[in-house]
């Protein structure tokens, strides 16, 4: 009974953290390594650097890092073309159906070398950790249903429902009501 | 006013000043602060006196019963008379009370209006307050002579400056406790600070209100300079970035507009027009860098963009990774940017 | 200590009725504190319109029927419910009972017109401040008619049953009643707010 | 059921059978489901004083903690993550875990014998008001051992602790838990309130009552009509953060300073939802210990009433420096101002009791003096905030964190560190150590002083308040260095505290009925009180009822043995009126709660956890108040 009730604990301990824990400053080797994906011929999917999945995907699922990557997803000006992620001149990223695919590493790729047809490389203008932290974020938005780590809205004008309304894209034309 | 000398002679030892400049509530530096510090002192004064006579009454009443008494003494009777006498003084007591904390009420509300009664023309700077920075807009009649610089607010002596307070994220507070009180930098609401420096000087600001992680490290100071230095000073700044001395400075100028720096900073003259962090273009000539966290030299420019999580961590400001001699370029170039 | 017995309480009933009866009492200080939520919530709507351009703003202002019909269910059962305070007074089970019944009937209508009246604000709660605030008023007074029409259907149950013929079933029935009052009064300023002219 | 005849009075059998029968009756089964069952307010009440003071023990570790990261320029001990959780769960634990519900408890054991009744009005709320508390304060603390300790401060100013500066449920933890503990509140309160109105002894006037029982009266009055604007508060953020409505965000119409004023119209009230019991009890233990009744009853009372009434007239005092208009704030610094008026009232008439009293000094009374020296200079400082353009200088610096220790330690822990010793005794039947506690007196009198007196000094050297460090070049290290020393003198102190505490419950000297020669009810049964506290309750025939009777106390006879049965006295002049019954043990209050917890916690996550949640507590809630025929059920 006892040794049960600390596994639990162990188990919540360690959910707990992962999804809350603020690591403010990444070490300069992890962020290097963080660089080393390995994507596939054609540029979709790959395999995630190993110090990724040894920190165990804290870009999708820990709350600091998606909020950070929502404030990034602004002051980035992702906007721009993306709009909230109802698509304007660059595809939209509500429906979560994208052309290079959800996979983590095909959304690196895309953020940091660039796609053709207009989206910019990000290489120089973002670090490894910040991309990964927008690729986190992106994935939320094209997510079926909130993430209980999920940002939620920004205080700002309502352009989109708030992120932890998702599916977002069904609610994309805002009804009147319920 | 000689009691104001006095009670401010009687504080100033308390407000010891530091080299970043002082920041004490007990070392006006401008009529704001000043009847403010002398309104610290009436009160100190008004109520130590009164917490004083409670005490010597609480005092003398233990004492002039003090005797070896038991729980299990019988209770006293009380003495009708007597006690209506002692209602009387009790009544005294608290009318006094009242005269007391009217007579604070009403000087409290003499010394708001001396604060917003304001002459001349005033200086009016525009301040942002960010996470944990401080953007600082002078304004002038004609909008091509307006200046944008960050956490350092220069003013002239003797002329009052309006500062126009907003927030671009959540609260801030602007206290210069050595020229005026504090005021609230609100999200979605507009606040007005009005302060007159009288002496040359640099005094220290911090954010008052928990602002978030790095609420600690967000400083500012006010430099005032006599108002001929200050004119001069403002068209330094009003001209674009300094051009490289040598190649070091024109090496770490490509860094500076080609790496990550460019995305947030602005530094007029080059590529760089990021609008996300604090205006680069004459950062050398700043006291601080990082909002009143290192004091301005390459040395500590060079640690700051090195590692900006370690300095101040959570801070908005990424580890770019840079090759040591890109480093030592981009913190040459930096510090020549007076 | 020694005692000295200088009373004798025997002759004391068993259970208070009225302001003899500590529920009636707890009713009522509760009835201050949600009151005093209440209170509350409609000074943040105030506050919070007295800030805006134009009210009601970013939305078309709410279809009517669905606020006037749930006004006009809920003053209407105002009538059967003082019967039934009444009739609990009297400790008259069978009208009590057949009250009761019309008593939840009457709290189950205004509940689903309620439904209807959440769409007819014509403003979702994430559109804005004043979506926000209407439907928070909407559901905080919904909230508190869940619990009174719970209650009346929980007391409704139990006077069919063997404890229905007991002083302090009554005692509950009359609270409940006074509850209800309370729920339409409060009904009425909350009405006001979400219908009223655009003046007020 | 229990082998009691069937409607036995206890005028029909002789004084032990009454005892032996009514402790039969009134009994709290052993064991585990019984503990979790009981609904008796002593009981409940000391288990609501254990863990509060627990708090108080977590709470200090978390202070001590701060002081050693802030002893030195650039501290390192705690990282700015970290310190920011810390200093929000030590604002955040003292008060709504710590300060309120510690009075609170001691109302909840300690009004119902003062007043001369057997248990609390509606004693099953009390039970599930413990258990809500418990789990609210779990809530935060596993939360923190998980790394998701809120970090807003205890205030959570938005948009600081809105949806987008907060990511993550660190907020919505510290909001949610602000349900959970003013739920508990309220229930106590609701409880005090109908205590005091309709369970008073008979003959207990109006002018009869103990002054504490006033002071708890008055502060449930003031938890009713304050605690709903944080229940908004809080609800209106966890519903911006969780279903995106926009309360608090300027862009849609919100407003930022909307949460300030929700805040404070509590926030300030807080402070005398913490202070007035204090004065109570101060009142209460006075007598004692100066050897007569207290001066000016009617004044007492009144200037508690004022202050009830003028605390909600000074929110506004805690906004000064968000730009409000200028009128306004000169209104609020004169309320402000005008509350010292009633507090004044307060500290003449305890003068005038000493004046002609006979001191006893024993630790009680070392408190109640320490109480004086330090809540007198708190006060002074109160006066000092309340002037707008002085508070623009000292708001949100160390000033301010000295001034509101001052008041709420000097003005509240420290008489209630008095109660403690007071009635120990009472509540344990033994004795706390009089040598201890001069030093615990001592110690905590002297170390809190100089733990916090020079931080008057540092908030006018310009040192604002929640940082987490300070640069070495600043001139503040030495007197920073100075005061987390004097700490560690203020932990000693408590450490002893508790020591004696715990040893005195193995190992003190029994203590006797009335081991102070008090003057009210409490003192008048056995210590500890017997389960149904009186065998016959008393009738009152003054305001100091032991010392008007010291040889016998008037009681009244007449109520059943077989039943919880308790006297229902008028309001006004506690004339009785019915021999009311008070409920059995029951698991209900515990699962009420435990599926309530459920349904909060969950909403933190979903809001569908409202609607489905509601369904057990439905449940439980039905189950709770279904008749189950026993004689408590007889009308």
């Amino acid at each position: 009974m006892k040794r049960r009730a600390a596994l639990v604990m162990a188990v919540a301990m360690l959910v707990g953290c992962q999804r809350e824990q603020r690591d403010l400053r990444l070490d300069p080797p992890v962020a290097a390594a963080l660089d080393q994906v390995a994507p596939t011929a054609n540029g979709i999917g790959g395999a995630p650097p190993d110090v990724y999945v040894a920190l165990g995907g804290p870009y999708e699922s820990n709350a600091y890092n998606l909020g950070e990557g929502k404030r990034l997803y602004t002051w980035f000006n992702c906007k721009g073309c993306h709009a909230d992620g109802g698509g304007a001149s660059g595809p939209a990223l509500m429906d979560g159906w994208w052309r290079y695919g959800a996979d983590p590493v095909s959304l690196f790729v895309s953020l940091r070398d660039g796609r053709p047809n207009g989206m910019p490389a990000y290489r120089d203008k973002l670090t490894t950790e910040q991309i990964w932290q927008l690729v986190g974020y992106v994935q939320t938005i094209g997510m079926a249903s909130a993430t209980t780590a999920a940002p939620s809205r920004n205080d700002e004008m309502q352009s989109r429902p708030a992120e932890n309304r998702a599916p977002a894209a069904a609610d994309l034309p805002t009804p009147p009501s319920r | 006013m000689r009691l104001r000398h006095l009670i401010v002679s009687v504080l100033l030892p308390l407000a010891a000043g530091g080299c970043a400049g002082s920041q004490s509530a007990l070392d006006p530096q401008g009529p704001n602060a000043a009847s403010l510090a002398w309104l610290i002192g009436a009160f100190t004064i008004v109520c130590g006196i009164v917490w004083l006579l409670v005490m010597i009454v609480v005092g003398v009443a233990l004492l002039r019963r003090r005797g070896a008494a038991e729980p299990a003494d019988t209770p006293l009777a009380e003495d009708p008379g007597r006690e209506r006498r002692k209602g009387a003084v009790v009544l005294a007591a608290v009318l006094a009370t009242v005269v007391i904390v009217t007579g604070l009420t009403v000087i409290s509300y003499l010394a708001t209006h001396s604060l917003t009664a304001a002459s001349g023309e005033p200086l009016v700077v525009r301040l942002r307050g960010y996470q944990w920075w401080w953007e600082v807009t002078y304004t002038s009649p004609s909008p091509d002579r307006f200046v944008t610089s960050a956490n350092e607010i220069r003013v002239p002596v003797g002329r009052p400056v309006r500062l126009e307070l907003s927030a671009a994220d959540v609260i801030h507070s602007f206290w210069v406790p050595s020229l005026a009180g504090k005021q609230d930098l609100i999200p979605g609401r507009d606040n007005q600070l009005t302060f007159t420096a009288e002496r040359p000087g640099i005094y220290r600001a911090q954010c008052a209100e928990f602002c978030g992680v790095q609420h600690a490290r967000m400083a500012l100071v006010v430099v005032a300079l006599p108002p001929d230095e200050f004119a001069a000073w403002l068209d330094g700044q009003l001209r674009d970035a300094a051009t490289p001395a040598n190649e070091e400075e024109a090496a770490g100028r490509e860094v500076a507009s080609g790496k990550a720096c460019a995305a947030c900073h602005t530094i007029r003259g080059t590529p760089a027009a990021g609008t996300l962090g604090p205006d680069l273009t004459h950062v050398a000539s700043r006291q601080t860098i990082a909002a009143g966290t290192l004091p301005t030299t390459r040395g500590s420019l060079a640690a700051w963009i090195a590692d900006p999580q370690g300095v101040k961590p959570g801070n908005k400001m990424p580890m770019v990774p840079l090759s040591a001699d890109e480093l030592r370029a981009v913190s040459a170039y930096m510090a020549s940017l007076k | 200590m020694r005692e000295r017995v200088c009373a004798d309480l025997s002759g004391l009933p068993l259970h208070g009725k009225g302001t003899a009866s500590p529920t009636f009492w707890g009713t009522l200080v509760f009835m201050l504190l949600e009151g005093s939520g209440f209170a509350l919530m409609i000074a943040v709507y105030l506050y919070l319109r007295s800030l805006a351009p134009a009210w009601p703003f970013g939305a078309p202002p709410p279809d009517l029927w669905p606020g006037i019909l749930v006004t006009v269910l809920l003053l209407a059962s105002l009538v059967p419910n003082y019967c039934v305070k009444r009739w609990a007074g009297h400790e008259d089970l069978r009208k009590v009972r057949i009250g009761l019944v019309i008593m939840s009937v009457l709290g189950i209508a205004p509940l689903i017109v309620r439904g209807f009246e959440f769409a007819a604000l014509n403003v979702s709660w994430d559109s804005n401040a004043y979506g926000s605030v209407i439907w928070m008023l909407l559901a905080l007074h919904t909230t508190h008619l869940i619990t009174d029409v719970g209650d009346t259907l929980v007391l409704c149950a139990l006077m069919f049953t063997r404890h229905g013929p007991n002083r302090r079933r009554f005692g509950d029935v009359e609270d409940n009643a006074m509850y209800w009052v309370f729920v339409v009064l409060t009904w009425l300023p909350i009405y006001v707010c979400l219908y009223g002219p655009s003046w007020l | 059921m229990t082998g009691i005849p069937h409607d036995l009075r206890d005028t029909e059998v002789d004084r032990d059978t009454v005892e032996r029968r009514l402790a039969e009756t009134w009994r709290t089964r052993r064991g585990f489901w019984g503990a979790i069952a009981t609904v008796d307010h002593k009981i409940i009440g000391r288990r609501y004083i254990v863990t509060a003071f627990v708090f108080l023990l977590l709470g200090g570790v978390l202070g001590l903690l701060m002081r050693w990261q802030l002893a030195t320029p650039e501290g390192r001990a705690l990282g700015p993550d970290l310190y920011n959780q810390v200093f929000t769960m030590h604002g955040a634990n003292m008060m709504f875990l710590f300060a309120v519900p510690v009075m609170e408890a001691m109302a909840v054991y300690l009004v119902p014998l003062m007043v001369g009744t057997r248990n609390i009005a509606f004693p099953r709320l009390n039970a599930f008001s413990y258990w809500i508390y418990l789990a609210g304060g779990l809530l935060l603390w596993v939360a923190f051992a998980l790394d998701m300790g809120p970090d807003i401060g205890w205030f959570g100013y938005v948009p600081l602790s809105g949806p987008q500066y907060a990511p993550g449920k660190r907020a919505d933890i510290w909001a949610q838990m602000i349900t959970f503990t003013e739920i508990a509140a309220l229930a106590v309160a609701v409880e005090i309130v109908v205590t005091v109105f309709k369970q008073r002894a008979p003959g207990m006037t109006l002018d009869r009552i103990p002054l504490f029982v006033w002071a708890m009266l008055v502060t449930s009055f003031i938890v009713m009509l304050a605690m709903p604007a944080i229940m908004v508060g809080s609800t209106s953020l966890i519903l911006d953060r969780l279903v995106g409505t926009h309360f608090f965000n300027p862009a849609e119409g919100g407003d930022v300073l909307l949460w300030q004023h929700l805040f404070w119209f509590f926030g300030h009230p807080e402070v005398y939802i913490i202070f007035l019991p204090a004065t109570g009890m101060i009142s209460s233990m006075l007598p004692a210990f100066v050897r007569r009744p207290v001066f000016g009853y009617l004044a007492l009372v009144l200037s508690m009433v004022t202050i009830g009434i003028l605390s909600f007239g000074l929110w506004v005092h805690h906004m000064f420096t968000t730009g409000l208009p200028r009128l306004g704030e000169s209104f609020f610094t004169a309320s402000s101002m005008a509350i010292a008026v009633p507090a004044g009232v307060q500290i003449f008439c305890w003068i005038a009791t000493l004046w002609d009293g006979r001191p006893v000094f024993r630790t009680p009374f070392l408190f109640i003096l320490a109480f004086f020296f330090t809540f007198v200079l708190g006060g002074m400082t109160g006066v000092m905030v309340a002037s707008v353009p002085l508070d623009t200088q000292v708001h949100d610096t160390y000033f301010v964190v000295a001034h509101f220790h001052y008041v709420l330690i000097g003005g509240a822990v420290f008489p209630l560190l008095g109660a403690v010793y007071y009635w120990y005794p009472k509540i344990v039947g033994r004795m706390m150590s009089e040598r201890l506690g001069r030093w615990v007196a001592g110690l905590i009198f002297v170390g809190f002083n100089l733990a916090f007196f020079p931080m008057h000094i540092l908030g006018l050297q310009g040192m604002p308040r929640r940082v987490y460090t300070y640069q070495a070049d600043l001139p503040w290290g030495p007197l920073n260095m100075f005061v987390s020393l004097s700490s560690l003198m203020l932990a000693a102190g408590f450490l002893l505290f508790f020591i004696d505490a715990v040893r005195s419950a193995r190992s003190g000297p029994p203590a006797g009925d009335n081991p102070w020669d008090s003057p009210s009810l409490e003192w008048a049964t056995t210590s500890p009180p017997p389960p149904y506290n009186f065998a016959r309750i008393p009738v009152v025939t003054g305001p100091s009822p032991l010392w008007e009777n010291r040889d016998e106390l008037p009681v009244a006879s007449g109520l059943r043995l077989d039943r919880r049965e308790i006297v229902i006295t008028s309001v006004a002049d506690a004339v009785p009126e019915a021999r009311e019954s008070s409920p059995r043990d029951s698991l209900w209050p515990f699962w009420a709660a435990l599926t309530t917890s459920v349904l909060l916690i969950g909403s933190i996550f979903s809001p569908w956890a409202v609607v489905w949640g509601s369904i057990p507590v439905a449940i439980a809630l039905i189950g709770w108040f279904w008749p189950k025929g026993t004689p408590e059920d007889e009308a």
